[in-house]
């Protein structure tokens, strides 16, 4: 474990930049947070989390995946893949690493996505241990423990100092660049702080959330639950929910002509779009119940089926706080599930 | 902190359900915390008393369901209304969205909702319990001994700070007392963008605009977007792009959007509520709005039913688009 | 090298009854306006939704103007009223957003008026070109 | 410079023959700009045919796999892109990507086994290569049914080769219906799955189903009345998807994404699925 001073975090930056472009969660003129590249004056976030999640840095909002020209009755392919910049994101909280196995077990599965899987290998992820989660944290219900993040480096911020420890062959190269900014330390202050936090864990008002009643094979049993009625009653049917989770990884694969030729894009999409289904002859999801089942079965049950039980949700809240109505994966596991308080 | 109780919420959904006037009731359901509220359909006694709940937090405005819900239902549906809703409610019956015959429309007061995105700016996240007592509201957090007193006027959502409406415009039955139309100051802050260059006009919207992820939340939640089927969900329509693919994009999704409800919108405020990016959204409409004003005259949507909108309708001497900048650039 | 001198490409919706066939008496009469003014022949000046000015500022238009007859000749009589209202309300909009007010523009030309068409889009092109190119409402993608 | 591979870049296909089938269905024969097939595939998969501008869509390949030189796609004109096929022409570039989901178990279960094909509409379209397949192998496989039926005669699906090639081989019947009388149709009326419970079918066979849900919906009851077991009953699904390999989301039912576990499926891996496709 080494460490540096709050002071020289800055120049901690500054030396990562020098070789890859450094992103860290930066306050935005509304007070929300957000990915911002680092170069000199942009200040590290001291915000619990960004409102948008990093899965962005790997499967982008919308990227181009091919070109075509085409003349006359001819047709030709342009491969346009040039993810090759390296790049490190800093300060990404211990659920959202946990995101990143998730997306890895669907985009790196075989048939391997290319575009995903650039990405991943040229990004170093640089995890930040929690300090004062919010109520709607329930990362520990998935087993997360955000004191100790993941990721290729975990850090820890006290009030007046930085520590890092690399965990894998990635972290330990970055970390050699940074061998003069800090010095090698114990871990005393960590596991005080780390005790600290397991404290407020404990406190958090979704502390006692289980994933008891869900999980692979439960799919007769949730399925026809009448309470999906109830719940999805006044689902608005948008997408923001989706939007803003780190897990989720539905896409769109769409065509753009721009009078030159076309561009062949993936874009996020949403298994809660009333338009997410429907075909020529018909729609497999016609009522808003159906497709709000959907978002949630998968997350809770057809995930862990297929990836041995391990959850598609890690528990980061951002739904809790940003769903128009309030209607959320929290809710639907308390009452479906039924097991819990 | 609201004048009007729960318990007198809870009494009268209680008794109209009762006594058979109303199937259902359209409320305000409790959530995991004391601010997450979700709306609810009430069918019985037991769930009102268990679920019902009325606070600063009950900010989401029901009108826009009623389109759906009462398609659903055989007889009718209760729904609480506080003064903005009900502009919503009437610009829908206007519109002919849903049977007037299946409603039973309670007007209720409201002094103003909060906002809890402003809440956790002074106090930070870890909520554990908000509690709302007289101009004050107590905090009280995982965080912090004491429970943080905030005072209620500093957390009022933007749309309460500038309400334009304390009078209910529409109802069957109205609780507590009725209040007046409130003189406002909603367009100062459009005004104050008018007064920039138009460089500083395009930098201030492409800062804000270009945080939109096209989560749709603004046209889901907005009781003027009620269209079956909208053109930005349709695959031929060669503008459903789903994602803000560049600066273009947004941009014409947010004029578009802002255009299509021009002269119908109401100015309720749910889309900048639901934002999940706090663009300012409401500016784009209240742009419009105030436009309206002054070329058109003075209109509130939604004040009274059959109203026409401005934009369906037309005088020989409307003034000619050309000189819209030149009346503004003497003004200046 | 040889510096392109620029021109500004000009989008102008005309109504087929009155506006159209002013351009096409200003051909007739040989009245010069640039070339770069690409026609596009409406019903009506009201057939121009907002989508359709959008559209082709996203396709490259430095500037869009709409064509129609004289308030109170149009064909269908009242459409160019709801035009009136509706471009007034969105090119305000569209100078709100920052997009400078020059691009935009509503004209009223008869079939008599070639010369009225060939003036107009002769100022509204000098007008447009002293803005330089349409960077504020562009599509990347279409520039490559 | 790429050298990774990647499925969802297609290869460039040339269609080198439109035959029109049926008013509605055209067959198109797809080959790579070298005149080579653009990759091999197993009965019952499908792939991924697109018109750049116009957009993507899944198809099954309705050519046999013992056909080398190219392969079919029997198309019916319903959506966006199976418009703009419609209207090509021979010597038209599209693209292609495939062989996606999993093809009927025809080189195990299937061997030895009586096959009845039971089919509506262009539902022919997947089974035609799975007939196709089995005809050829024509040893492996014990006596072969096909009830087929559309709406008229003239929707029937490759009538000729139905007529001139399937119906006059040793060990196959075909038996055909069109749901409304119709002049110069004297063969049956009526719908398929009374036309099934009437032929009133032996449980010795394996069933293999595809057509439009209504169809399977009822086909499915009338085989269980004729005492088939659902393990015996094979069928194939359609669902919108994109990627074509489980990762869009689009397709998921249950914890399956047809396009990568399906399209085929046994019934009764169907019924343990949540019933929404």
């Amino acid at each position: 474990m080494r460490k540096c001073s709050l002071e020289s975090l800055n120049s901690v930056f500054a030396e990562i930049a020098k070789a890859a472009t450094l992103y860290i969660p930066a306050d935005r003129t509304d007070g929300s947070a957000v990915y911002t590249k680092w170069e000199e004056g942009v200040v590290y976030s001291n915000a619990l989390n960004t409102v948008r999640s990093p899965k962005d840095f790997f499967f982008p909002q919308m990227e181009n995946l091919m070109e075509f020209k085409t003349q006359g009755k001819t047709i030709e392919i342009i491969d346009t893949r040039s993810e090759t910049e390296d790049f490190v994101v800093f300060g990404v909280r211990a659920c959202d690493v946990k995101s990143f196995e998730i997306l890895d077990r669907v985009f790196l599965s075989e048939p391997v996505d290319s575009y995903y899987a650039a990405r991943r290998a040229h990004g170093v992820i640089v995890s930040m241990a929690c300090t004062r989660p919010s109520e709607t944290c329930f990362c520990q219900t998935f087993g997360i423990n955000p004191a100790e993040p993941a990721g290729d480096i975990s850090v820890w911020k006290t009030e007046t100092e930085v520590f890092f420890k690399s965990n894998t062959e990635k972290g330990v190269a970055l970390m050699q660049k940074l061998e003069a900014l800090t010095e090698e330390c114990t871990e005393e202050a960590v596991d005080a702080q780390k005790e600290k936090i397991s404290a407020v864990m404990k406190k958090l008002p979704l502390a006692n959330l289980t994933t008891e009643g869900f999980g692979g094979g439960k799919t007769k049993e949730l399925f026809d639950n009448p309470a999906w009625e109830e719940l999805s009653q006044t689902c608005l049917g948008c997408g923001t929910c989706t939007f803003v989770c780190p897990t989720c990884q539905c896409y769109d694969i769409k065509d753009f002509n721009t009078g030159k030729g076309v561009i062949r894009y993936r874009c996020w999409d949403s298994c809660m779009y009333s338009e997410f289904t429907r075909m020529a002859h018909g729609n497999n999801r016609l009522t808003q119940k159906e497709r709000f089942r959907q978002r949630f079965m998968h997350k809770l049950v057809y995930y862990p089926e297929n990836n041995d039980g391990l959850f598609s949700c890690v528990g980061c809240g951002r739904c809790l706080a940003k769903c128009p109505i309030s209607m959320n994966i929290v809710k639907v596991m308390k009452k479906i599930g039924g097991s819990n308080e | 902190m609201q004048k009007i109780t729960r318990e007198q919420l809870i009494d009268k959904a209680v008794s109209l359900l009762e006594n058979g006037t109303v199937e259902a009731v359209l409320g305000w359901g409790k959530g995991e915390f004391d601010y997450d509220v979700t709306p609810t359909v009430f069918k019985t006694a037991d769930e009102i008393n268990a679920g019902f709940v009325w606070n600063d937090f009950c900010g989401a405005n029901f009108s826009r369901y009623l389109v759906a819900k009462t398609g659903k239902i055989e007889g009718k549906i209760l729904v609480f209304l506080k003064p903005c809703d009900t502009y919503s409610f009437n610009q829908l019956l206007t519109e002919h969205r849903f049977d007037r015959e299946k409603v039973y429309a309670v007007g209720i007061p409201c002094e103003g909702m909060a906002d809890i995105a402003k809440v956790k700016a002074v106090c930070g996240e870890g909520i554990s319990a908000i509690n709302c007592d007289g101009e004050k509201i107590a905090v009280t957090t995982l965080y912090d001994d004491e429970p943080i007193m905030v005072d209620a006027k500093d957390v009022l959502a933007e749309r309460c700070v500038n309400c334009k409406s304390k009078k209910h415009v529409a109802y069957d039955e109205l609780l507590g007392e009725e209040g007046e139309v409130v003189d406002s100051a909603r367009f100062d802050e459009v005004a104050k963008i008018e007064a920039m260059t138009p460089d500083e006009r395009f930098a201030f919207w492409q800062n804000e605009l270009s945080r939109c992820i096209r989560c749709n939340a603004c046209r889901d939640a907005c009781p003027a977007c009620t269209c079956e089927k909208c053109v930005f969900d349709n695959p031929n329509s060669g503008v459903e792009n789903k994602a803000p693919a560049n600066s273009f994009e947004e941009k014409m999704f947010h004029i578009i959007r802002a255009f299509h409800v021009a002269g119908r919108c109401t100015d309720c405020g749910e889309c900048s509520r639901v934002c999940p990016q706090n663009i300012p959204l409401h500016l784009l409409n209240r742009k419009f709005i105030k436009d309206i004003n002054e070329f058109y005259g003075e209109y509130q949507a939604g004040a009274e039913v059959g109203s026409r909108a401005p934009l369906v309708d037309y005088t020989t001497g409307d003034i000619e688009p050309g000189e819209v900048f030149d009346r503004r650039d003497t003004n200046a | 090298m040889q510096v392109k001198e620029y021109k500004p490409l000009i989008v102008a919706f005309c109504c087929n009854w009155c506006s159209y066939a002013g351009a096409d008496l200003a051909g007739n009469n040989r009245l010069a306006y640039p070339a770069d003014v690409k026609i596009i022949r409406v019903p009506c000046s009201c057939r121009v939704n907002p989508m359709f000015v959008l559209r082709a500022f996203q396709r490259g238009a430095d500037g869009v103007i709409i064509c129609g007859c004289h308030p109170g000749d149009c064909h269908y009589t009242s459409g160019n009223y709801y035009t009136r209202r509706r471009m007034a309300a969105l090119f305000s909009m569209l100078d709100y957003l920052g997009i400078e007010k020059e691009r935009t523009r509503v004209e009223w030309v008869s079939a008599a008026e070639g010369a009225k068409f060939a003036a107009t889009m002769n100022d509204f092109a000098e007008k447009v070109a002293a803005l330089g190119e349409n960077k504020r409402l562009e599509d990347l993608r279409c520039k490559k | 410079m790429n050298n990774r591979a990647e499925t969802l870049i297609p290869k460039v296909g040339v269609i080198t023959d439109v035959r029109i089938d049926t008013p509605d269905i055209k067959t198109f024969r797809v080959v790579t700009t070298d005149g080579k097939k653009a990759f091999g595939h197993k009965p019952g998969q499908c792939a991924m045919l697109s018109i750049p501008g116009v957009g993507e869509a899944m198809f099954s390949i309705t050519s046999s796999p013992t056909n080398e030189e190219f392969m079919e796609f029997s198309i019916k004109k319903c959506g966006c892109v199976t418009e703009w096929l419609h209207q090509a022409e021979v010597g038209q570039q599209i693209t292609i990507r495939g062989p996606y989901g999993n093809p009927f178990p025809v080189d195990d279960v299937f061997v030895g086994k009586n096959l009845l094909f039971i089919a509506g509409g262009v539902g022919l379209a997947p089974l035609r290569s799975v007939i196709n397949y089995c005809r050829h192998y024509r040893d492996r496989y014990g006596d072969i049914d096909i009830v087929y039926g559309s709406r008229s005669k003239d929707d029937l699906l490759d009538y000729k080769e139905i007529i001139d090639e399937w119906a006059t081989d040793a060990g196959v019947n075909v038996h055909l219906t069109i749901d409304n009388p119709q002049e110069g149709w004297d063969g049956h009326v009526g719908f398929v799955p009374n036309y099934v419970k009437e032929l009133g079918f032996d449980t010795n066979k394996t069933a293999i189903l595809c057509g439009p849900p209504i169809m399977i919906k009822f086909t499915l009851e009338g085989l269980c009345g004729l005492g088939f077991d659902k393990t015996q009953i094979y069928t194939t699904l359609e669902l919108r998807m994109k990627c074509g390999v489980g990762k869009c989301g689009r397709c998921n039912v249950g914890s399956k994404y047809v396009c990568k576990d399906g399209p085929v499926f046994r019934c009764d891996e169907l019924d343990e699925l949540p019933s929404e496709y």
